[in-house]
């Protein structure tokens, strides 16, 4: 007899077989939804809590140091603005982070493409849109170019964006000239990180994307549950819309309010460059979570062998990637440019890269690949930029400031670590 | 040179699915497949038999366009056809099920089982869709210990692992469907289900190409035999054509009686 | 500029007894360019401020542009009333003065001026000036002879770097017993990469380098360390600036021509009495006005004289109380100290 | 009947079994040795030719383009000098890479080893033994933070490093003092990089190395020959115990010719360092390939878990790495320090770290873990130094600088991958 | 709470070298093994049987020290011990061969063997006798195409790599041996090899646990059998008290007649 072949008698056995999936037919109710969402949390998928704790508890302790300061509107629209150029470039590297590579050149790319804006708008004199299209079309060719060393001629990418990194800042240095400054004075561009949305249309914008996402979450809830497919229970799903629609008009309202410090001038409404981030965000979410190019980019990250074996192409992927995030260092170039009026050789260089790199991580994006979000780069940014902005209101030393910030970025990374190491179950 | 003693013709009125034509691979300095030939049929569950290291899995791959060939033609379908990667051989209706199963760890069994095959609705993923697909495959395979078609694939058993690679191929409806070594981590009802599949297949008229080491299991699926000794084919004929003692023989030394290599071949 | 002054002295005057509530806000450019600006003026500038009893808030932007905005931002919104900054180029900070415009505050450009910016004051050296000073304080360390000379420029991404190396090429191009045999920029102001920069120079020319311009003491020395491989430390001048410690010793020690001392404190004490003024509503003196040739308008200023520091006059330095004897004068330069009265 | 058993008879077959292992009965023959290697070169592993290449090719280049200065003695000493710090920074961080971590913080590392031993030199006045160990005492406590932060808790790499990359930016600064410089004249010290060898001794510390060499690699040939295992042909044996011979006296040859440019002035003999150098990479070279630690930090590099379930201490081996990168970069900070008789408070920042990073990749190390060696740091340190070398002889503009030193990395990469690459054999 | 109908006592003279007494053990909610009672005894061969996803793996990586067991007691020569990590077992005599195969690809088949426990001259590794070890060993185990032991393991075939593990595990001398589906993957005269092995080292009188899917390797080599349903003991008996169909009963159902777990336990 055969030690592998089996009656259909011998395989069912006396007793019913248990049926299997028994975890997919979950409870529907909001107990079971907050049982399931804290058994995540005991297998150490923290997802966005460090850095939602994050920005509560630096929050509360800047609040306490500084309170006639850091909760003011005038604050808080600072912060915004200078968040963004952080936010956008920390976007981009999710996308290559994901895939478990690294840009390093990210920062002084973004560098190159500001200096291709100003020299355009300055030099030749361009029209705006032009100038920003060229920009990014910039980001898009470095980033295929960087794609094409990586994923088609196989080179690390490590090894590939320090070459870059080094060879871009002599790029920004012949662009602009050496000791140069190139000044825009474009209004458009000056606009971006320096005017608001009128206070009105900001009310309408708000309600737009607060109505918008109560509708889609309820669409979704209706139509999973119809499929007969696991669903939140909607008392949840009306939780979370009333929350975000708490968040976005309480952040309208804050930036609503006048903020002008001198009684004469008027100085209200959302900074442009917010609802900038907000729709990247939107867009970027929708890329990586709701198609099949978001799917292969994770896919490829877990497992480069099996995403190719599946008849992936993965060099596809790996330049687009990097195409998106080189773009998307173009557009954090445009903001970083508008909120200065002017960009200087050594754009990007220095720690931007660094920042931007902790804000992914602490927003809980893996630098192994294959785990990340695109709201990562949004929490882990307002994390970065609110130690810079509090340190800034202390006024702390230089070195302190330096001491502060590495020792946030090492505190966020352990409490993600002892999480993950507690659940640790030896995956390899 | 070395070359299988023909024994049996192929029947002559049925073109092969596959067939290979003096194939040759090396890594380096390392000949791993010597001018292979290989037939595989519709309708037909072929059995590919060799020791441990005798080049089965090397010459799969080869098949489904991982490790480019050295030299040799391949034809599909009596078409000459070139394979430089999996997307070649996907294109063509090869699926195959690799022994080191190739499964993203980050991505959940049901992610895994559609990896470059999404259901889409316009640009979105169809989740929904997919899902029940997912489930309703691997209940058929006798999966019962799963807990959620949507849990992780780091978080399943080897056997667990084995059975969602199967599932991904045998979604698809494909012109031939290559398993290499399937059974190997599998419980007792669940190889019960994989032999009757490759069957089912087989029957439904895809060709199948087998790789096992287990006598039993080729007895009882297989209708040809292809026996590999150290990179050379030893034998390829109807299982009609030989017993257990001689498929041990071919594998074990690459000859029994009549059939297999040629001293001559054997000593280079 | 006119309105904005108008409204912060009238708001000044208006709350004569709310004054305190004025605050005045300084962000320093970086620490590495220099070691002035943590060294000197920081210091200098609390102890002024807290003389007048005036609130003011101090810091530096480490070389970072969009780090500086920040700052400035966050001042702003802290309450500063009279803004002083040493920019690190003149468009971010033309940036950084038309928000603080836009809320009523009065800005200051603190060594540098912000072109096309909208300051209301301007108080420096003249940077210019201080490279004239190394161009001529080289020629006089070699004197008529013939002679080769090389220029290890500040960092290509400094403005202020172009501006030294203007002014030395100003004084010495005429020159025509000098050949200028090299140039190179150092990225960053490094002084690793400065060492490497000068020993490639003086091993491309065979040695044959009489004369050195340096952009600062840090670039000087790291000349000097590679002089001192080649057992030539001594028979090449080289300028420097700042009269850091360092490089007074290597003047003492006859390793280096001249440095540029910039009297720190008479340009801080400048600025700490304009600011004071403003914050309280007074006019401020100013002894002229300089020309923004970008912003096409005249700036009112304080201009201060960069002196150039040979053996001769180190003297002064210390009796200015920048760097101290006993800093200065250790071990094998005490002897160099005492005979030139230094103590 | 069984599927899987089998008599004696079975298993053995007709005709006698292959027996197994002939790759191990190699041909001794020169031939053999020469078909061997290209088979390996061919099967894309090229070991550290990309960088001898790189040596040779810059080398020519230069030459050609500075006859008169790039090969003199005065230069080839400078080049020597000026590598030896870049070399002892990368051959710490092979220990990190063969880990497949990385250490950021490397080169700021090496700036705070720097702060302390200038600030005991000339604050605390303590004699320079003591200020050298308390430095690499320094090194190694910071390296047994990082290591304990990595290995104990968890925390990738990338992340801890970028935070003290950030952190130890402040504690130089705080140490050296804002925008202060503190001055070295400390003359053993300074004697490292700027003092020589005397002659006689350089010669006879030469050979010494040349005799050592010989005796090792024959004794070794003997002992192998004796036991009847794959042992290389002498004639092999003996042509690598000439070449490396030739080229120790070579380069003490041209060392020992006056490079005084000045007449009046005596200038000859090796610098200090390069002993120095020769003596760190015997040591690690052994510690790698000889012992049971460097065995061990190669398992962890290629498979973690493995070599935790085969009982290593994997957190001591990763704490222990850590230590000795750390330590490397402490005695690279004391070079730097020497080279310039002064320390800086942005000492070791900037681009340091990316030298040294591309340096042991050019050498042929990989970010991936697993594989590198200790020659590496040394061979890829003289490719960057050549670099910057050549460049400062030919004047070149700051932003070609940058441009050129960023290609020549991506050169060398792509050599390698591309070798890689051809050879692949979609091993995972 | 679920417990094994004792259906047997085992010998009452004889020590286990392992028990385990009400082991338990979960994955996040997930809980794995139940209230887990096993013995392990010298000179015995303990097969350990269960359906895919039943939890052998995790049991034995339990006992290894890799995953910390949540509540429950080990005891090891009837000393109750702690493992807290593969070196835990190791120092105990505790050797292991795992499914998912722990190898250092990037190390050649010699380095692996001697992974951790590399012989010494002094400081210095002792590369010849380590070398001279290991192909003794690997050419018991019949292991005829491998090329060479200086070969790089990321270039074997599964078989090979199998048998590199089987053999790093038997070069000691240890007081247990685990395998978890060592012949899975292995050829013909390589499955023979090993189970002749696995009977040598229980003779001379290490405890061995073999986990498998084959039955007739099961009824082949061991002593007793313990079968694992769903994570719980369902029996664990002399060989000689079942047979082949009631060990698959257990296997499919976790119960077989008098044997197996209460009908209560199954419910919850
Ligand atoms: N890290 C983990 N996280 C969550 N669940 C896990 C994890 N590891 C294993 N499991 C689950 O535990 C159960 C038992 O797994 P285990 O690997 O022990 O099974 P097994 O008996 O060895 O099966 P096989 O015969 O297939 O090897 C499986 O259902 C598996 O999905
Ligand atoms: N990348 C590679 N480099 C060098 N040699 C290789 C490589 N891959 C496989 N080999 C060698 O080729 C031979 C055949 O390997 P292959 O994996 O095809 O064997 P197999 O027949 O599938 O064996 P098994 O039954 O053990 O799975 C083996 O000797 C193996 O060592
Ligand atoms: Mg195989
Ligand atoms: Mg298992």
């Amino acid at each position: 007899m055969s030690s592998n072949t089996l009656t259909a008698a011998e395989a069912s056995g006396p007793h019913k077989p248990a049926a299997g999936f028994e975890g997919d037919r979950q409870d529907n109710t909001v107990g079971g939804a907050v049982r399931g969402y804290l058994n995540k949390l005991r297998a150490g998928d923290l997802g966005a809590l460090p850095a939602i704790l994050g920005i509560i508890v630096l929050g509360i302790f800047f609040t306490v140091l500084r309170p006639d300061t850091f909760l003011t509107p005038l604050n808080l629209s600072n912060l915004l603005v200078q968040a963004t150029p952080i936010i956008v470039l920390a976007m981009g590297l999710v996308f290559v982070l994901l895939l478990g590579e690294i840009d390093l050149s990210a920062g002084v790319i973004s560098g190159v493409c500001s200096a291709v804006l100003a020299q355009l708008l300055v030099q030749v004199g361009v029209s705006w849109p032009i100038a920003v299209l060229a920009a990014i079309a910039t980001g898009a060719v470095i980033g295929v170019f960087t794609g094409t060393l990586v994923g088609i001629i196989g080179i690390p990418s490590f090894v590939v964006t320090l070459a870059l990194f080094l060879g871009f800042q002599g790029v920004t240095l012949r662009i602009i000239g050496q000791g140069g400054t190139v000044p825009v004075r474009e209004p458009v561009i000056r606009a971006l990180a320096n005017e608001n949305v009128p206070v009105t249309l900001g009310w309408v914008l708000a309600a737009v994307v607060a109505v918008a996402y109560a509708a889609f979450e309820l669409w979704r809830w209706r139509s999973l549950k119809s499929r007969g497919l696991a669903h939140q229970p909607l008392a949840l799903v009306v939780a979370r819309v009333v929350l975000i629609a708490a968040v976005v008009f309480g952040v309208t309202a804050i930036l609503s309010v006048d903020r002008a410090l001198a009684a004469a001038i008027d100085l209200a409404g959302i900074p442009y460059a917010v609802p900038l981030v907000v729709v990247l965000l939107l867009v970027a979410t929708f890329v990586l979570a709701r198609t099949a190019f978001g799917r292969h980019v994770y896919a490829v990250g877990g497992n480069a062998e099996a995403a190719r074996r599946a008849g992936i192409n993965v060099t596809r992927i790996r330049v687009a990637a990097f195409m998106i995030s080189s773009s998307l260092a173009a557009i954090s170039g445009i903001l970083a440019t508008s909120r200065l009026s002017s960009v200087t050789p050594d754009a990007g260089a220095g720690n931007t890269l660094l920042y931007a790199v902790g804000a992914a991580v602490i927003g809980g994006t893996s630098l192994f690949g294959g785990r990340g979000k695109a709201r990562d780069a949004v929490l882990g940014g307002l994390v970065i930029a609110i130690i810079n902005n509090g340190l800034g209101l202390l006024g702390v030393a230089a070195y302190l400031n330096f001491i502060i910030t590495g020792g946030v970025l090492l505190l966020a990374a352990s409490v993600d670590a002892l999480a993950r190491r507690r659940a640790a179950t030896a995956r390899r | 040179m070395s070359a299988p003693v023909e024994s049996t013709t192929p029947p002559a009125l049925e073109r092969p699915t596959l067939s290979l034509r003096g194939v040759n691979k090396s890594f380096g300095a390392v000949q791993v497949l010597h001018d292979v030939h290989l037939d595989v049929y519709p309708g037909k569950v072929t059995a590919l038999v060799g020791d441990n290291g005798a080049g089965k899995s090397t010459l799969i791959k080869s098949i489904a366009g991982i490790h480019p060939i050295d030299s040799g033609t391949v034809e599909f379908e009596g078409k000459p056809v070139q394979l430089n990667g999996p997307r070649d051989a996907a294109r063509l209706g090869i699926e195959v099920v690799y022994q080191d199963l190739a499964l993203a760890d980050n991505l959940d069994v049901v992610q895994n089982m559609f990896l470059g095959r999404e259901r889409k609705q316009g640009i979105v993923l169809d989740e929904a869709s997919m899902e029940e697909a997912a489930r309703d495959t691997l209940a058929k395979l006798s999966v019962r210990t799963l807990k959620s078609v949507r849990q992780l694939v780091s978080s399943l058993s080897g056997g667990q692992r084995q059975t969602v690679a199967i599932a991904k191929a045998v979604l698809w409806e494909s012109k031939l469907v290559i398993l290499d070594e399937p059974t190997a981590a599998l419980g007792v009802a669940q190889t019960r289900q994989v032999l009757d599949l490759v069957r089912r297949l087989a029957d439904t008229g895809h060709a199948v190409v087998f790789i096992t080491h287990n006598m039993v299991d080729v007895f009882e699926v297989a209708d040809r035999v292809a026996a590999l000794y150290l990179g050379r084919v030893a034998a390829d004929v109807p299982i009609s054509d030989v017993d257990r003692t001689q498929i041990i023989e071919l594998i074990t030394s690459g000859r029994s009686g009549e059939l297999g290599l040629a001293p001559d071949a054997l000593e280079d | 500029a006119c309105g904005g002054d108008d409204s912060g002295n009238g708001g000044g005057e208006a709350g004569g007894g709310e004054a305190a509530a004025g605050k005045i806000g300084v962000i320093l450019p970086d620490t590495a360019s220099s070691a002035r600006w943590e060294s000197a003026d920081r210091p200098l500038l609390e102890a002024a401020f807290e003389e007048a009893g005036v609130e003011y808030e101090i810091d530096n932007a480490q070389g970072d542009k969009q780090r500086m905005a920040t700052i400035a931002e966050q001042m702003i919104t802290e309450g500063v009333t009279v803004l002083a900054i040493t920019n690190l180029d003149s468009a971010s900070g033309a940036a950084i003065q038309q928000q603080a415009e836009q809320q009523g505050v009065q800005t200051i450009d603190y060594d540098r001026l912000t072109l096309g910016g909208e300051s209301d004051y301007y108080v420096s050296f003249d940077n210019t000036e201080v490279g004239r000073l190394q161009g001529q304080g080289l020629a006089d360390c070699l004197g008529d002879e013939a002679a080769n000379i090389a220029f290890l420029n500040g960092s290509p991404d400094d403005n202020n770097a172009t501006l030294f190396s203007e002014g030395a090429h100003e004084v010495l191009d005429p020159m025509t017993q000098y050949t200028q045999v090299a140039e190179q920029s150092v990225p960053e102001w490094d002084n690793q990469q400065a060492a490497t920069i000068f020993e490639q120079m003086y091993t491309q020319a065979g040695g044959d380098i009489q004369g050195v311009v340096a952009a600062n003491d840090g670039l000087a020395n790291a000349v000097v360390s590679i002089l001192g491989r080649n057992n030539a430390a001594g028979q090449v001048p080289v300028t420097g600036q700042d009269a850091t410690v360092e490089g007074l010793q290597n003047i003492l020690a006859g390793n280096q021509c001249m440095t540029v001392y910039k009297p720190i404190e008479e340009e801080a004490n400048a600025l700490a009495e304009l600011a004071v003024a403003l914050v309280n509503g007074e006019e401020p003196q100013v002894d002229g006005s300089v020309e923004d040739v970008e912003g096409d308008r005249e700036v009112p200023s304080v201009l201060l004289d960069p002196v150039s520091i040979t053996r001769e006059n180190v003297k002064q330095v210390i009796d200015d109380g920048y760097q101290t004897a006993a800093d200065v004068c250790t071990g094998e330069y005490a002897a160099a100290c005492t005979e030139l009265g230094i103590s």
